[in-house]
C-alpha cells in the first residue's frame, strides 16, 4: 500500500509537471506562430508571401529582396544606432528618476505625498500624443528639433508615470528593518536608495524597463514629428518608408521590422536576466 | 544664394523617383538650390504636417492634399498665396480648382497630378470566359456572370475591410455616369439635387449588386489583399484608380487592359472621375521664398509634367500642354479624357466641411450597401440627413 | 554643552528624489497636455480661438451625431476592457504562476517566447493577424480545416459582430506578456521559506496558489488591473493599424482612442478639430481618472502589502 | 560620552499601548540588559532608542543631547536586529564593511576591523557568501559583526546570541564583554538567556508589560527582588511560590523559595510530597515534587542524583533564603 | 508509525559538502535532539528530512517507506522553521489553521486544536494579529503553534524556543514534552540550549561539520563522551581541558574535567592559579582561574561565593570524574 502511495505521489508530481509544460507549450505556440509567419515570409518573394503564406521559403520562393531593399534604402545602421541611443538613454532616465521618485513616495511620509503620487500618476491616463503641438513648439523654441535629445526627453516624460507607479508598489515590499539597518550603519538616504533599495528591486526594474522600452522602440509618432531628419531617424521611422499610400513593399516592411525585433529582443533578454528568484532571501527572519 | 529646400509629402511611394529623376533634373538647372524630399506615411501626413506647421518646423515646400485640407492651411496663413506665380498660367481653371480660395481668386498650390478611375482587367481571364470589354452596365454584369460561371477567377477584386475602396473605387468610380459628372456634382453643391435623388441612389444600386461577384470573405479583405488577389491572377476585374498602374505593371505576370466605367444604357455619354489629387505649395514661413518659387515654376513647366507623368504612370499631369504617355495602360486611361466627360469626386469640394463628414459617411454607406446591411435608399437617406444637418443649401 | 532641542531637520532628500522626475514630467508632459485640455473649452470661430465654456462637451454628449459615436466608442471600449480583464489577466497570471514554480525547466525559453509578441510593433502585429485571419490567403481556414472546424470560419475582422472581440483577442495575444512579467516579478519576491512552510502544511499546487501566492501578489494584480484599464481606455494603435482610423466595419471597432484621433487630427477629408478632439480627450481623461481614483482610494488603500 | 537617558517614554501601536512610561538612565560605558517576557516591549524600546520607531511621548537623550526626531544615522549607534536584517545582496564582508565604507574610512582600517570581527565570530570562511547561503547562527553572527565593526558609542543588541550554540555563545559573550571594556562603549542588550544576563550585565532592567519592574545589578535582582514578578523572572529554574498558609507563616501572602535553596531532609521537613518528574542536566538535577496544597515544587540539586519517580520526599526550606510577598506581590521585609 | 531512518545522507551546496554521510535511526515515538556548532548542518539535515532540500545521495525512510523524491506534503510532517516562515498575509489564527483547513478537517476540530495551541503558547490575545504586528517571541510561538495543530506523525523543530524568555521556555518545553507523550509522535528537534537538550531528549545526536560525533541518551553523552568534541560540547560551562603533562598523567594526551567537579581545596592542590574573573549567576558561581601552563580553568560552585579577583586559588580534581583523551581526541578508558 505504502508503495502505491509513493507511486501516486510521484505520478502526481510528474503529471503536474507535464500539465504545466503542456499549457506553456500550447501558449508558446500561440505566441510564436504569427511571429513565425512573419519571419518566414520576410524571406520570400512577394508573390510567394501571398500565394502560400504558410509554407517555408524554398528554392523557388526564397528571396532576400526585402532585406536588400532595406539595406539599400537609407542608412539603416544609423537608424539602428539612433533607436538604440534613444531607447537606452530614455530607459536609463526613466528607471533612475522613476525609482528615485517612487522611493520618495513609498518610503517617506510627508505632506502632499498622496497628492504628488496622484499627480505623477495622471500621466498614465492621457496619451502624451495629445500634447504634440505644444511639445513641438517647445522643442522648436529650444532648438531641439531634429535632435535625439528631444525624443529622449519626451520618452522620459512618457515613461515616468508608469515607472513611478509600478516601482513604488514594489518598494513597499522591501523590509523596513533592512533600510533601518542601513540608516543605523550611517548610510545616507541616497546611499540607502542606491546601495540597498535599487539592487533589491531588480526584478521590478527589469519589468519596468521592458514595459518602457517597447513603446519607445516601436514609436512612430514622435520621431516623425520631432526628429524626422535623416541623421536622427529611428528604425521604425525608417521602415515606414516602405509603407506607401497605395503600394506597400511588404517584403521590405517585413524585413525591416523583423530586423528591428532583434535589438529589442536582446535588450529584453538582458533585462529578463535580472528576474532572479530569491533576491531578498536570507535578509530577515 | 544657396538654399536647401525640404519637401513635405505623403508620397512615400515616390521617394526613389524624386531622388533618382526629379531632383537631379531640377538641380541640374538650378545648381545653387538643393532639394530634400522627406515623405511621411500617408495616413499620418495631415496630422504630422499640421503639427509641424503650427510649431514652425515644417519644410519649405508642401505637398497639397486637394480642397479643404490645403485650403484650411492657406487660411491659417501657413501656405503662401501663389497668385503671381508665372507657372500658374500653365493650368486650366479646372486643374486649379482644388487649390484655390472659394471665390476662385487666389491659388495656393501648383497642381501636380490627377488620378483617373476605371476598371483594370485581366485579359487572360476575359479570354478564358470568352467575354469582351463591356461598354454598358448590362454588358458589365453579363461579363461578370460569365466569369463567375466559369469559376476560374474571382470576378471582382475588392474588399470592404478598409472601407475607402468601396467609396472611391466603387461609388465615385461608377457614379459620375449617373449624376452626369460636373453637372450633378455642382447641382448637389448648390442644393439643387439631393443625395436621395435617383442619380445619387443609382450608383448604390449597382454597388449592391457587386456583392455576389466579390471573393469569399470580402468583408475582411483589405486593400493590399485586393491588389494581391488581382496581380496574382486570381481575380478578373479590379475597380481601380490609375495610380495602380505602376505597381500592377511590376507585379502582374499577365496582360492587363482597362475600361472606363460602363454607361447605364448604350449610347449614353460616359463620365469619368479625373480627380485632382496632388498639388504643391510653399510654406508661408519659408526662409527661401525665392528658391521655393523657382521650384514651383519648374513644377508648372512642361519638362516636369513629362518627367513626372512618365516616371509615375497613372498620375497624370494637369498642365495644359499635352504629355505623351509611354505606358500603354496609362495611355488607355488618359485616352478616356477625350471620349468622356471628366469630373472630380463628388464629396471632395465643400461638401465634406462639416460633421458628419460626407466623405467618411460615403465610405461607410458604400460598404454597408455592398454588404447588404443597408438598402441603397436607406444609405442615400442617411447621407442626405447627415449633409442637411450642417450644409445650408441642402437644409 | 547643551545643544538646543532641534526641530526635525528639513528632509532635503525628499525633494531631491522627486525633483528630476517631477521637472521633466511637468515640463514635457503636463504643461503641453494642460494646453491641450484647455483647448476643449475653446472653439475655432472664423479662425479665432474663442472661449465657449462647456459648449464642446454639450455638443459631444448632446448632438445626436456626436453622442452616437461617443457612446458607441465608449461601449466598444468597455467591451474591449472586459475581454482583457477576463482573458488577458487570468492567462497572464496562470502563465506567471506556472513559470514561477520552482522545478520547471526551460523557464527562460517559455518566458521569452511568450513575451515576444509584446515587443512587436503594431504594424507587424496588424499585418500578421490580417494575413492569418484573411479569408483569402487561407491560413486560418486551412488550419481550422485540419481540425475539421472549417465551417466555423468567417472573416472575423470584417464582420461587425466579431470584429471587436477578434481585435481584443489579438490585443490580448500581444500584451499577455505584461501581466505575466509583472506577476512573475511579484512572485519572485515571495520568500522560498514561506512556500516551503506551505509545502509542509500540505498546501501545494493550486491551493498554494490561491491561498498563499495570490494574496501576496494581490497588490500587483491591482496594478495590472488598473494598467489594463488605463491601457484599454487609451487603446488606439492596434485598432488603427488593423482597421484604420474609421475603425470599421461600420465603426464596430471604434474606441475612444480612434474616435479622438480622428476628431483631433482629422482623417481624409475630415479636417482635424483640436477643440472637439480635446473635449473627447478630456472626457476620456475623466473616465480614466474616475477609474484610477476608485482604485487608488477604494482598493489600493485596502490592499495589504507585505514586507519580506 | 555614551550615556543614555529616557524620560517617560510611551509608545502605542494603534490603540494598544505597548510602552507605558519608561524612565531610565544608562551611564556612559555601562552595559544594561533588558529582560522581560516575550512581547513586553523590549525590542520596541530598543527601536525607539535607535530612532527607528517614534515614541508617542517622552524624551531621549544620548550623551546629554536630546535626540528626539533625529535620524538613526545621526545618533551614532549600532544595532543588532532580532530579525538580523542583513543586506541580502551583499556578501558577508560587504555586509560588515558597508557602514565603514560609507563613512569613508581608510581601506586598511576597514580590512582590519572586518578581519577582527570575522575571526572573533568565526566567520572567516564565509566572507564571500551571501546571507541566503548561511545557517541561522552564521547570519546572526554577521549581524553582530556588522554592529561591532563600526565601534560606535552606543550599541543596541536585540537577542544577539539566541541562535548560537553554547560554546560559541560563551565565547561571543566574553568577546562582547571585552569589547565593552576595550571601547568603554555603552551597551543596551536584550536577552532571554539568564546566564547571559547575569554574567554580562552591569545592571539588569526587568520589563513587564511596558513598564519597568526593577532595575539593579544582577545580584541585587537575585537577592532582593522587589516583587514576585522579578523574583520569578530572575533565576532558572524559576523560584517556587508557595501559599504562606502551607508553611504557617502569616506575615505574608506568598512565600518564594529558589529551587537551589531547598534541602531534601527527612528530619526537618517543612513539606512532604511525591517525586513527579526528574530532569538530569548532568551537572545538576532538578527534581519536581508534587506537594498537595503547595503544588509542584522544584528542587535543584548539584551533581547527578537518582531518585525514583513516585517516591516520597521531604523538603526543608532554608529560612534565611525565603522571600515573602504580600497580596500585591510586593516583597515584604 | 513515525519511525525515521536515514542512510548515508550527503548534501553539497555547489562544491561544499555540508552533510557528509549521516546514518541515523529514530524509533517511533522517540524525541531526538540534534545539537552541534552553528553551521554544522543541523537545519540542512532537517530540511532534507522534510523534503525541502534534495539529498545529494542517500535514502530516507519514514515509517519504513522510502520517501526520497516525495514532496513535503506527502511525508506527513510538521516543521518549525528557524526563520519562522509565517504567512505574512494571514492572522495568527489562520496561520495555525491553514494546514487543517487544507486537509478539510471539521471546523470544530480546527477550533479546538487552535484553541489548545494558542492557550498553551499564550497567544490567545494575538489571534487576530498578523505576523508583522508581533514581537519576535510571539512569532516564534505562532510557528510552533502552526506545527503542532496538525498533529502529524513526525515533528521537525528547528530551534523553536530560541527567542522565548526563560519562564515561557520552560513552559513550552514542558508542553512539547507532554505533547510528545500524548501523541506519541516522533520528534526531531534542533536546539542550542543545553537544558533543553538534556531535559527533553530521549537521545541526543551530536553533529559536527556534517558528520555525527555521537548518539546517545543525555546522561550517556554527559558521562561517557566518545571524544573530546562531545565532551566539550555537552555541559555548560564547558569542560576544562588540561594538558595531561601538567597533572603528570601519562596514559593520555589531554585531561578533561568539568567545572563542577573541581574543588577548591588548599590541602590537596592539583593545580594552583590566580582568580582572573568571577561570574555570579545567583544560584551558582563560576570562577575562572589562570593556572599558568594549564591555562584558564573554570570552576563552578553551587550558591553564591565571594572571591576576590587576583587572589590565589588551589584546585583539586576529583580523579573519578576526570576524562582522558588521546592525541586524536578520542576518549581513553
Ligand atoms: N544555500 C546554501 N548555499 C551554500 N551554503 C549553504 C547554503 N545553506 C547553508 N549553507 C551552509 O551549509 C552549512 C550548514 O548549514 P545549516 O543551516 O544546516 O547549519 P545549522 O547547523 O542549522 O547552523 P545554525 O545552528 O547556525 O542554524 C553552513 O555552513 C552554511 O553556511
Ligand atoms: N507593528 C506593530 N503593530 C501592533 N503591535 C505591535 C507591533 N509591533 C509590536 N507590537 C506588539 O507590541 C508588543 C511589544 O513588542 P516587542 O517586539 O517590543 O516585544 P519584545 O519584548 O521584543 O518581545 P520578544 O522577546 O518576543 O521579542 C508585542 O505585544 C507586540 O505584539
Ligand atoms: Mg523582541
Ligand atoms: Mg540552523
Amino acid at each position: 500500500m505504502s508503495v502505491d502511495i509513493q507511486k501516486t505521489a510521484c505520478s502526481q508530481v510528474t503529471f503536474r509537471a507535464i500539465a504545466a509544460h503542456a499549457i506553456l507549450i500550447t501558449y508558446t505556440l500561440i505566441a510564436l506562430f504569427p511571429v513565425f509567419v512573419i519571419v518566414i515570409n520576410s524571406f520570400k518573394s512577394r508573390n510567394a508571401i501571398f500565394r502560400e503564406p504558410l509554407s517555408l521559403p524554398n528554392a523557388e520562393s526564397f528571396s532576400l529582396k526585402g532585406y536588400e531593399t532595406v539595406l539599400k534604402q537609407g542608412d539603416f545602421v544609423l537608424y539602428f544606432q539612433n533607436s538604440l541611443i534613444v531607447t537606452v538613454a530614455s530607459l536609463t532616465m526613466v528607471l533612475l528618476f522613476g525609482a528615485m521618485a517612487a522611493f520618495a513616495l513609498s518610503e517617506y511620509r510627508f505632506r502632499g505625498n498622496l497628492l504628488t503620487g496622484l499627480y505623477l500618476a495622471i500621466g498614465i491616463m492621457i496619451p502624451i500624443r495629445l500634447g504634440t503641438v505644444a511639445i513641438l513648439e517647445m522643442m522648436v523654441a529650444s532648438g531641439l528639433v531634429n535632435t535625439l535629445t528631444a525624443l529622449i526627453l519626451v520618452y522620459t516624460a512618457q515613461g515616468l508615470p508608469l515607472a513611478v507607479f509600478i516601482l513604488s508598489e514594489f518598494m513597499q515590499g522591501i523590509s523596513d528593518d533592512l533600510k533601518n539597518a542601513g540608516r543605523i550603519d550611517g548610510l545616507t538616504e541616497y546611499t540607502i536608495f542606491g546601495v540597498l533599495v535599487l539592487p533589491l528591486i531588480r526584478p521590478a526594474l527589469a519589468t519596468v524597463a521592458v514595459f518602457t522600452m517597447i513603446p519607445i522602440w516601436n514609436d512612430l509618432w514622435f520621431p516623425l514629428i520631432l526628429a524626422p531628419a535623416e541623421e536622427t531617424k529611428t528604425i521604425t521611422l525608417g521602415a515606414q518608408v516602405f509603407i506607401g499610400q497605395f503600394v506597400t513593399d511588404w517584403n521590405a516592411v517585413l524585413a525591416s521590422l523583423s530586423l528591428a525585433i532583434i535589438p529589442v529582443l536582446v535588450l529584453y533578454l538582458i533585462f529578463s536576466r535580472q528576474l532572479i528568484k530569491g533576491i531578498t532571501a536570507g535578509a530577515v527572519k | 544664394q544657396d538654399a536647401t529646400l525640404t519637401i513635405e509629402s505623403w508620397r512615400n511611394d515616390d521617394l526613389s523617383i524624386w531622388q533618382d529623376k526629379i531632383i537631379p533634373a531640377f538641380e541640374a538647372k538650378h545648381p545653387n538650390i538643393k532639394l530634400k524630399f522627406t515623405p511621411s506615411a500617408p495616413a499620418e501626413y495631415n496630422a504630422v504636417l499640421n503639427s509641424k506647421l503650427e510649431a514652425g518646423s515644417a519644410g519649405d515646400l508642401i505637398t497639397c492634399r486637394p480642397f479643404d485640407a490645403s485650403l484650411s492651411l492657406f487660411e491659417a496663413n501657413q501656405l503662401a498665396p501663389l497668385t503671381d506665380l508665372e507657372g500658374m498660367s500653365n493650368f486650366s481653371d479646372v486643374a486649379k480648382s482644388a487649390w484655390i480660395t472659394d471665390d476662385g481668386s487666389t491659388p495656393f498650390c501648383v497642381p501636380m497630378a490627377s488620378v483617373i478611375h476605371g476598371f483594370i482587367y485581366n485579359v487572360e481571364a476575359f479570354e478564358d470566359a470568352g467575354v469582351e470589354v463591356p461598354e454598358t452596365e448590362a454588358e458589365f454584369f453579363a461579363a461578370l456572370d460569365a466569369i463567375k460561371e466559369k469559376g476560374n477567377y474571382i470576378p471582382l477584386a475588392m474588399g470592404t475591410n478598409d472601407q475607402w475602396e468601396a467609396a472611391t473605387m466603387g461609388y465615385n468610380n461608377v457614379g459620375p455616369n449617373y449624376w452626369k459628372g460636373e453637372e450633378g456634382r455642382n447641382a448637389l453643391i448648390k442644393g439643387e439635387q439631393k443625395l436621395t435623388d435617383e442619380p445619387w441612389i443609382a450608383p448604390f444600386r449597382q454597388l449592391a449588386k457587386w456583392k455576389d461577384y466579390l471573393g469569399d470573405g470580402f468583408e475582411a479583405q483589405t486593400y493590399p489583399d485586393s491588389q494581391n488577389l488581382f496581380t496574382l491572377g486570381r481575380a478578373a476585374v479590379y475597380p481601380a484608380g490609375s495610380w495602380e498602374i505602376s505597381g500592377f505593371n511590376t507585379n502582374a505576370q499577365f496582360k492587363m487592359g482597362a475600361f472606363n466605367p460602363p454607361v447605364p444604357n448604350e449610347g449614353d455619354t460616359c463620365y469619368i472621375s479625373d480627380h485632382t489629387d496632388i498639388g504643391i505649395g510653399m510654406n508661408a514661413n519659408t526662409k527661401h521664398p525665392e528658391a521655393a518659387k523657382a521650384f514651383l515654376n519648374w513644377v508648372g513647366s512642361e519638362e516636369f509634367a513629362s518627367l513626372y507623368a512618365n516616371s509615375l504612370p497613372g498620375f497624370f499631369p494637369l498642365s495644359k500642354t499635352a504629355v505623351k504617355m509611354e505606358d500603354p495602360l496609362a495611355q488607355e486611361f488618359i485616352s478616356w479624357r477625350e471620349k468622356c466627360e471628366p469630373t472630380i469626386r463628388s464629396t471632395y469640394q465643400i461638401l465634406s466641411r462639416g460633421t458628419p463628414n460626407l466623405e467618411n459617411e460615403t465610405w461607410n454607406a458604400s460598404v454597408s450597401v455592398i454588404k447588404g446591411a443597408e438598402t441603397p435608399e436607406e444609405a442615400g437617406k442617411r447621407l442626405q440627413d447627415g449633409l442637411a444637418s450642417w450644409y445650408d443649401p441642402q437644409k | 554643552m547643551q545643544k538646543p532641542i532641534s526641530k526635525p531637520p528639513i528632509r532635503w532628500h525628499i525633494p531631491v528624489f522627486l525633483a528630476p522626475a517631477f521637472l521633466i514630467y511637468t515640463a514635457v508632459m503636463v504643461i503641453p497636455l494642460l494646453g491641450t485640455i484647455q483647448l476643449s473649452l475653446f472653439s475655432d470661430i472664423d479662425g479665432e480661438q474663442v472661449f465657449v465654456g462647456l459648449a464642446n462637451f454639450k455638443t459631444l454628449l448632446g448632438d445626436q451625431h456626436w453622442s452616437q459615436q461617443f457612446w458607441n466608442a465608449l461601449l466598444n471600449n468597455t467591451w474591449f476592457f472586459v475581454i482583457h480583464m477576463l482573458v488577458q489577466n487570468p492567462i497572464g497570471i496562470l502563465l506567471a504562476a506556472l513559470l514561477s514554480s520552482n522545478k520547471l525547466r526551460m523557464k527562460a525559453f517559455y518566458r521569452t517566447s511568450i513575451f515576444i509578441p509584446t515587443i512587436l510593433s503594431f504594424v507587424i502585429v496588424g499585418f500578421a493577424w490580417k494575413l492569418i485571419l484573411s479569408p483569402i490567403w487561407g491560413v486560418a481556414p486551412s488550419m481550422l480545416d485540419v481540425i475539421g472546424l472549417k465551417s466555423l470560419f468567417t472573416p472575423w475582422l470584417g464582420k461587425e459582430e466579431y470584429a471587436l472581440t477578434t481585435l481584443a483577442l489579438i490585443s490580448v495575444w500581444q500584451f499577455v506578456g505584461i501581466p505575466m512579467m509583472l506577476i512573475y516579478a511579484a512572485m519572485l519576491s515571495i520568500p522560498d521559506e514561506i512556500l516551503e512552510a506551505a509545502e509542509c502544511d500540505g498546501v501545494t499546487g493550486i491551493s498554494q496558489f490561491w491561498k498563499i501566492k495570490l494574496p501576496l501578489i494581490l497588490p500587483s494584480i491591482g496594478i495590472i488591473s488598473i494598467l489594463t484599464f488605463v491601457g484599454n481606455f487609451n487603446a488606439f494603435d492596434l485598432i488603427y493599424s488593423v482597421q484604420g482610423a474609421l475603425a470599421g466595419p461600420n465603426f464596430g471597432t471604434d474606441v475612444l482612442g480612434t474616435f479622438m484621433f480622428r476628431t483631433f487630427f482629422g482623417f481624409q477629408l475630415q479636417l482635424g478639430d483640436p477643440n472637439m478632439g480635446s473635449a473627447i480627450a478630456s472626457i476620456m481623461f475623466i473616465i480614466i481618472l474616475i477609474g484610477v481614483s476608485i482604485y487608488l482610494f477604494g482598493i489600493q488603500t485596502r490592499l495589504r502589502r507585505y514586507q519580506f | 560620552m555614551g550615556s543614555l537617558s529616557l524620560k517617560n517614554i510611551r509608545k502605542s501601536f494603534g490603540n494598544v499601548e505597548v510602552i507605558k512610561g519608561i524612565d531610565l538612565d544608562v551611564k556612559d560605558g555601562e552595559l544594561v540588559i533588558f529582560v522581560g517576557p516575550s512581547g513586553c516591549g523590549k525590542s520596541t524600546l530598543l527601536r525607539i532608542i535607535a530612532g527607528l520607531e517614534t515614541e508617542s511621548t517622552g524624551s531621549i537623550e544620548i550623551d546629554g543631547d536630546p535626540v528626539n526626531g533625529q535620524s538613526p544615522s545621526m545618533r551614532g549607534i549600532s544595532m543588532v536586529f532580532q530579525t538580523y536584517a542583513l543586506y541580502p545582496h551583499l556578501t558577508v564582508k560587504d555586509n560588515m564593511s558597508l557602514g565603514l565604507k560609507q563613512a569613508k574610512r581608510p581601506k586598511e582600517l576597514i580590512e582590519k576591523r572586518v578581519g577582527f570581527a570575522s575571526s572573533m565570530l568565526s566567520l572567516d570562511d564565509y566572507l564571500d557568501r551571501r546571507p541566503a547561503e548561511l545557517s541561522g547562527g552564521q547570519r546572526q553572527r554577521v549581524a553582530i559583526g556588522r554592529a561591532i565593526v563600526r565601534q560606535p558609542k552606543l550599541f543596541l543588541f536585540d537577542e544577539p546570541l539566541s541562535n548560537l550554540d553554547a560554546a560559541l555563545r560563551v565565547n561571543t559573550r566574553l568577546e562582547i564583554a571585552s569589547l565593552h571594556r576595550q571601547l568603554s562603549a555603552t551597551m543596551v542588550y536584550v536577552t532571554h538567556d539568564q546566564t547571559e544576563a547575569m554574567t554580562l550585565a552591569d545592571r539588569i532592567v526587568v520589563l513587564n508589560n511596558g513598564v519597568i519592574e526593577q532595575v539593579g545589578t544582577p545580584m541585587e535582582l537575585y537577592n532582593e527582588p522587589k516583587n514576585k514578578f522579578v523574583a520569578g523572572f530572575i533565576g532558572s529554574p524559576q523560584m517556587n511560590f508557595i501559599p504562606a498558609s502551607c508553611l504557617k507563616i502569616d506575615d505574608a501572602e506568598t512565600i518564594g523559595i529558589r529551587p537551589e535553596n531547598i534541602l531534601i531532609d527527612g528530619a526537618k521537613a517543612d513539606l512532604t510530597g511525591k517525586v513527579s518528574h526528574i530532569e538530569k542536566l548532568g551537572s545538576d538535577t532538578n527534581i519536581y515534587a508534587d506537594c498537595a496544597d503547595a503544588g509542584l515544587i522544584c528542587i535543584r540539586l548539584f551533581g547527578q542524583h537518582d531518585t525514583e519517580v513516585g517516591s516520597d520526599i521531604s523538603l526543608h526550606f532554608d529560612r534565611d533564603k525565603m522571600f515573602k510577598f504580600d497580596k500585591n506581590g510586593d516583597t515584604v521585609n
